[in-house]
């Protein structure tokens, strides 16, 4: 076990996997002699040589692209879209093509791809740089949708990504790349479709993954002072989804906060609260609830702290699952009382 | 870093050799001309080589059997067999000839209306025609056939090329990809992506642009300001060529060309062939909101494969005897074609969860299981 | 009050919005000269002229920043993406620009366009002609999603979406096109933000939008059969989202499935599950369920029928709104068994 | 129709003509080299106009205040006054001169990096710096100013510029609007769709690439291997040219004569000025990573301030007087703005809901209230 950070961890990872499978390239936008601008790639270029890590054209439909037809010629590419929002000029490549060609080739023309997405906020980055786009992904399906909370995820994950033999949206929460933790290299491919509980409790479950995931934790921790006792499940990939561990873990506690960066209408919060009714109506004192990002643009740097979804927000949801019908439209009431 | 200099600006030979190498000729090379005679110094300032006898005898055959697969595929619309076809009949020398030029093992990216171009690679006419026929997606395997699915999202295709060639060179291999691309998806933003990875990594892509001056119902002039399309080359590094789309020799001596010097390492080429869609976009279009019935007939007298059959017959390549062998194959090829696919198959509806991942996703399991029981219980019902 | 077809309303209605309003301009892939692959803008160009209807080059993202560019000179132009799927291209000029235009410049500058997509499926149309990605958009901030379901809801709300200020992501069921119904002309702006319930009932409410409408109110016309009193909510417009109509149309009825024909995963269906069981998870006697496309790219025409979430779906879903925890994991269960 | 001529494919005259009007000199226009001294037949084939005095002299005293803004810009990112800045040293001939072609009624469409561009254009410096300051995504109004929001996703900006211009065409005024980019983002498939809006439309857009050679670390040689950007403009029918982009006298006068042919009709006009970056990509960059100390050394002595200012001494257009007042000047301007930079005004969270929609929807109504009653119950708390 080593202490590294998760730019570190994926780092590792993508080293790894190139000493392991000479199929294996990686390429984007400033990934080679630059070492990518968060510096996951540090280092690939002059230690594996350009063959295995290069630069691109600025262009990412033209990435996204060139690696299916890489695919095609029995690569597994890995690239990088520099920020999440840089990836929107990719969308069709990956909607239209990247995530339904296994299906519109009945299986012939594989993809085994991993397109990498630093995402999210929290680092003070100026307008585009930090949105969350996971949703777009998770919707479409095809794609399988990943993002690592901890180093050890983040490298096992990674693994499993190049290994898998379908296209995979790798979703890097910037603001987690300096985090640190504890990492075994080389290490395992961590299978996917399993969430881990970070933290068991037996009051309500925190459902989070990604950037939110510390979030979960700093409130369950304060919420213990508040007499709540919290469980903190860790999707870890969004698509597969592991409903097993998420409603077993709502059918214990019988409540239940979603939490999630990224803008809260037809999220993935949307989706995990669906899915957590549906299966654990019976056991719910509470309907689930949902903390995420405002449902307006990512804002400059100097407001993201009141966009992000923090300790406090968590902590307001947590209390207000108690235990009526009217606490969800207590604002929408007296909000519009004060509008009019 | 041309700055650097001090230069008084008078035309660098470096810079204008460079630049010509990269431009079309100005006029689209012409072997034969629309009464089927050999048009002298056709060749235009590259000196295509003209193909071979073999060659031309050759796509000649295919082209006739593809403007017969093609009507016949059309009629087939007109039957239900089909849900919709884009016809390409008057495009023959295009997709034939473009074809002709390449190895099994070379690559190819058609469009939706490169369908005469699968054939003459010998795909199955039923597997091509599935996607159109409405059973599945593709109905070959792309790989074993090197031979992409048929694209619709206009000019995302071009970078596969790209990928693809790069990855196959990469591998020690001198396959080419052609990519096949109309005039109106040139505006497409991926056109000049994939061309401009394809230079800057010197992919052996081939980019065959079928000029047949419409986009449904917008006509080129409204698609572009280009001098012509071929025009668009040099602004990658790329070198272009503009031929004549109608003469199946020209199509084949540059396509042959261009094969020939991306397989040698020489990388990425441009060609715009001018053509002319006969029919109209797909049997849904009414072509007649937007163009004039003169236009088609004037084309009419510009037939690809008339040229070339009255240029083969005053080289003595073929006879009558020759023509009506290939009528009756085509004329078999049709028959068997409408035979098959008067065969309605039933298509499994489990298989839509088949390959949406190598594994279906528990997801995926519980819809699977939905459908099944749906279906279990309409054929209780019809029992 | 006229018969029109959906697609005439919304010609009708661009006639009335071009001739009442210099600064409305039409553009698109074939709306001039052709109509539109639809006829939706027919004979537009012949009577209003190229200055009002034009043709452009092949490119979608240049159609969007192109309106863009014109909505900063003080048009209000209405641009088509011919399919539902040829609107990825432009998928960065959406969500970057169009969706964050007013928020980015302090409100300095509106973009008062409508993108129009025909979307769904329904009409036999081989890939890519049949997605339906109306929750892409409504999980955008800054953009307003709607979608009508009949002829009269097409003319009110593309008239409205026109005057509106704000961008508006038009989204057209192909497969109503030519569906009938009475239309006033000229008429007036339906706002936007107000569902409508279609159909009265006591047991159970359905909650639709677009193509799926007609679907609702076929399973509710079903289930009456069957004993079933059901009401049908049509939400016209995605955002703004009409809460109060839907909430009190469940807390009425204590019943509530969502009938999309896109994807379900992460899809509007999981946002409107969502909301209702926070809104009204008291009044509920069961989890809301979802009946949706199945998560899978649109398959060929084929199986589309096999796709589409039609009458017979939704009628086991209202049967699943009985009554203990277990129904929607049985399938997963006994699958897994079989997949075992 | 070309292919409907039996030609024999010697050069057409018109279409050499044509091809000739589009093409760039093959080596950049320079006015002015590197020692300052002006070089006899630098305004290349077009002939382009040299600027007037006034304009010249106004130039270079704007270059000297950019340079000291952006200098100043760097500084405050070390103070922590500026969350990034992109700087544009060495570019202050392109951003300056650019701008000094148009009217203030002209429409400029800048990049991040074009913060010069936007003092140029008398844009409040602390307004320029609201986006890199953090404080909000712009901090002046786009219309009031004819000027774009400097735009982050690149090349996007560009088709924005020929929808303006197109449009403020169609009411018939005159405005012209000129869109600033950069060599990395050409290849960009926003650039090419951007070009090919703008050329037919005819819309009156001047494109303007500031190549100075890198894409934060990717230098032009892996981003394209066109003889130069400059050839990208055929492709649409657009002419084209190069220019020394160090030269302001060469930009001016290029850009002078691309603005007055949009202005009188004459449709789009792309430019590549070939400059350098002399500092990192931003504050944050570290540039030592992928270029040499010498390359940098090298272009400072190709430096546009001192090169326009040495033409002008030679001139008798400016003399020691006048350079120390315009630097006086700049010192003071910078000074200013380092003093309004170290307000650190406060922004009122509840703005966040202000602009997203013309009226906030009754969803946003509610996440207001939720953000209110929080930042209640926080200063609650700390009193
Ligand atoms: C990205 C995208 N946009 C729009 C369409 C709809 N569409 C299909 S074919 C076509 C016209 C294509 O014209 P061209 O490239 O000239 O090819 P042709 O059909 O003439 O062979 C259009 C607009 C599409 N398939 N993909
Ligand atoms: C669509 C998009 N992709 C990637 C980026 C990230 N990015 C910001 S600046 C930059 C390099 C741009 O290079 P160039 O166009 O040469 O302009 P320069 O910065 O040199 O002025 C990149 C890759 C972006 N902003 N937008
Ligand atoms: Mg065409
Ligand atoms: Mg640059």
């Amino acid at each position: 076990m080593t202490t590294l950070t998760m730019a570190q961890a994926l780092n590792t990872a993508l080293r790894d996997a190139i000493t392991q499978d000479d199929d294996v390239v990686v390429f984007g936008e400033d990934v080679g002699t630059l070492g990518g601008v968060f510096r996951i790639t540090d280092g690939l270029t002059r230690d594996f040589g350009e063959e295995r890590c290069f630069d691109t054209p600025l262009a990412e439909s033209g990435i996204v692209g060139f690696a299916v037809g890489m695919c095609m010629a029995g690569f597994r590419p890995v690239v990088e879209m520099q920020f999440d929002a840089f990836g929107y000029p990719a969308f069709e490549q990956v909607v239209s093509h990247v995530a339904k060609m296994r299906n519109r080739t009945a299986g012939a023309v594989q993809l085994p791809m991993v397109i990498r997405f630093p995402y999210a906020g929290g680092i003070g980055g100026v307008e585009h740089h930090s949105d969350s786009s996971e949703a777009y992904y998770a919707h479409t399906p095809g794609l399988k949708v990943v993002s690592p909370s901890t180093p050890a995820d983040a490298y096992g994950l990674l693994r499993q990504a190049i290994e898998d033999p379908d296209p995979v949206v790798f979703m890097e929460p910037k603001a987690l790349y300096w985090a640190k933790g504890e990492v075994q290299t080389p290490g395992q491919p961590l299978p996917f479709g399993r969430a881990a509980v970070r933290r068991e409790g037996t009051d309500v479950t925190l459902i989070a993954y990604g950037p939110s995931v510390p979030v979960a934790l700093k409130a369950a921790d304060a919420a213990r002072e508040e007499g709540w006792d919290v469980e903190v499940v860790d999707l870890r990939t969004i698509t597969p989804f592991d409903d097993d561990t998420v409603a077993r873990s709502v059918r214990r506690t019988g409540r239940c906060v979603v939490v999630t960066e990224s803008h809260g209408f037809a999220g993935v919060g949307a989706e995990v609260a669906a899915r957590v009714q549906e299966r654990c109506f019976h056991s719910l004192a509470a309907p689930v609830l949902r903390v995420s990002g405002l449902d307006i643009p990512y804002p400059a740097p100097k407001l993201e702290h009141t966009y992000l979804p923090g300790v406090d927000r968590v902590l307001d949801a947590v209390a207000r699952l108690q235990w009526d019908d009217e606490p969800d439209t207590r604002w929408l009431d007296s909000a519009r009382g004060g509008a009019a | 870093m041309t700055a650097q200099k001090e230069s008084t600006h008078t035309t660098d030979p470096h810079a204008a050799g460079l630049v010509a190498s990269l431009l079309p000729c100005p006029e689209p090379v012409q072997f034969v001309d629309a009464t089927g005679r050999r048009v002298p110094g056709g060749e235009g300032g590259r000196g295509y080589a003209q193909p071979t006898a073999e060659q031309l005898v050759e796509t000649w055959r295919r082209m006739v059997v593809g403007r017969r697969f093609d009507v016949q595929s059309t009629a087939l619309t007109k039957q239900g067999r089909l849900a919709v076809y884009p016809s390409s009949r008057g495009q023959e020398a295009c997709q034939v000839g473009a074809v002709m030029a390449l190895r099994p093992d070379d690559w190819v990216f058609p469009t939706y209306r490169d369908s005469v171009a699968l054939i003459t690679r010998d795909i199955d006419p039923v597997e091509t025609l599935t996607l159109l026929r409405g059973d599945a997606h593709c109905g070959y395997d792309p790989i074993a056939r090197h031979t992409a699915a048929q694209c619709t999202p206009l000019a995302t295709q071009l970078i596969h090329a790209a990928g693809v060639a790069h990855g196959e060179a990469r591998r020690g291999r001198d396959t080419v990809a052609l990519g096949f691309i109309g005039d109106g998806a040139t505006s497409e933003g991926d056109f000049h992506e994939a061309l401009n990875f394809a230079a800057v990594f010197n992919a052996p892509v081939v980019f065959f642009v079928q000029n047949n001056k419409y986009a449904i119902s917008v006509p080129l002039s409204k698609q572009t300001k280009a001098p012509s399309l071929a025009y668009k080359g040099i602004g990658y590094g790329v070198p272009s060529e503009q031929v004549d789309g109608n003469d199946a020799m020209a199509v084949l001596a540059v396509v042959n060309h261009a094969v020939q010097r991306a397989r040698d390492g020489g990388g990425p080429f441009l060609i715009e062939a001018h053509t002319y869609r006969l029919d109209a976009h797909t049997n849904a279009d009414d072509a007649t909101r937007y163009r004039e019935a003169d236009e088609v007939t004037d084309w009419l007298t510009r037939d690809p494969i008339a040229r070339l059959e009255a240029w083969l017959r005053s080289e003595g390549l073929v006879d009558d005897a020759r023509v009506e062998e290939v009528t009756a194959e085509a004329e078999a090829f049709a028959t068997a074609l409408r035979d098959r696919m008067n065969a309605d198959p039933q298509v499994d509806p489990m298989s839509l969860f088949d390959n949406v991942f190598a594994e279906p996703t528990p997801e995926l399991v519980e819809q699977r299981y939905m459908v099944a029981q749906e279906i279990a219980a309409e054929q209780e019902e019809q029992e």
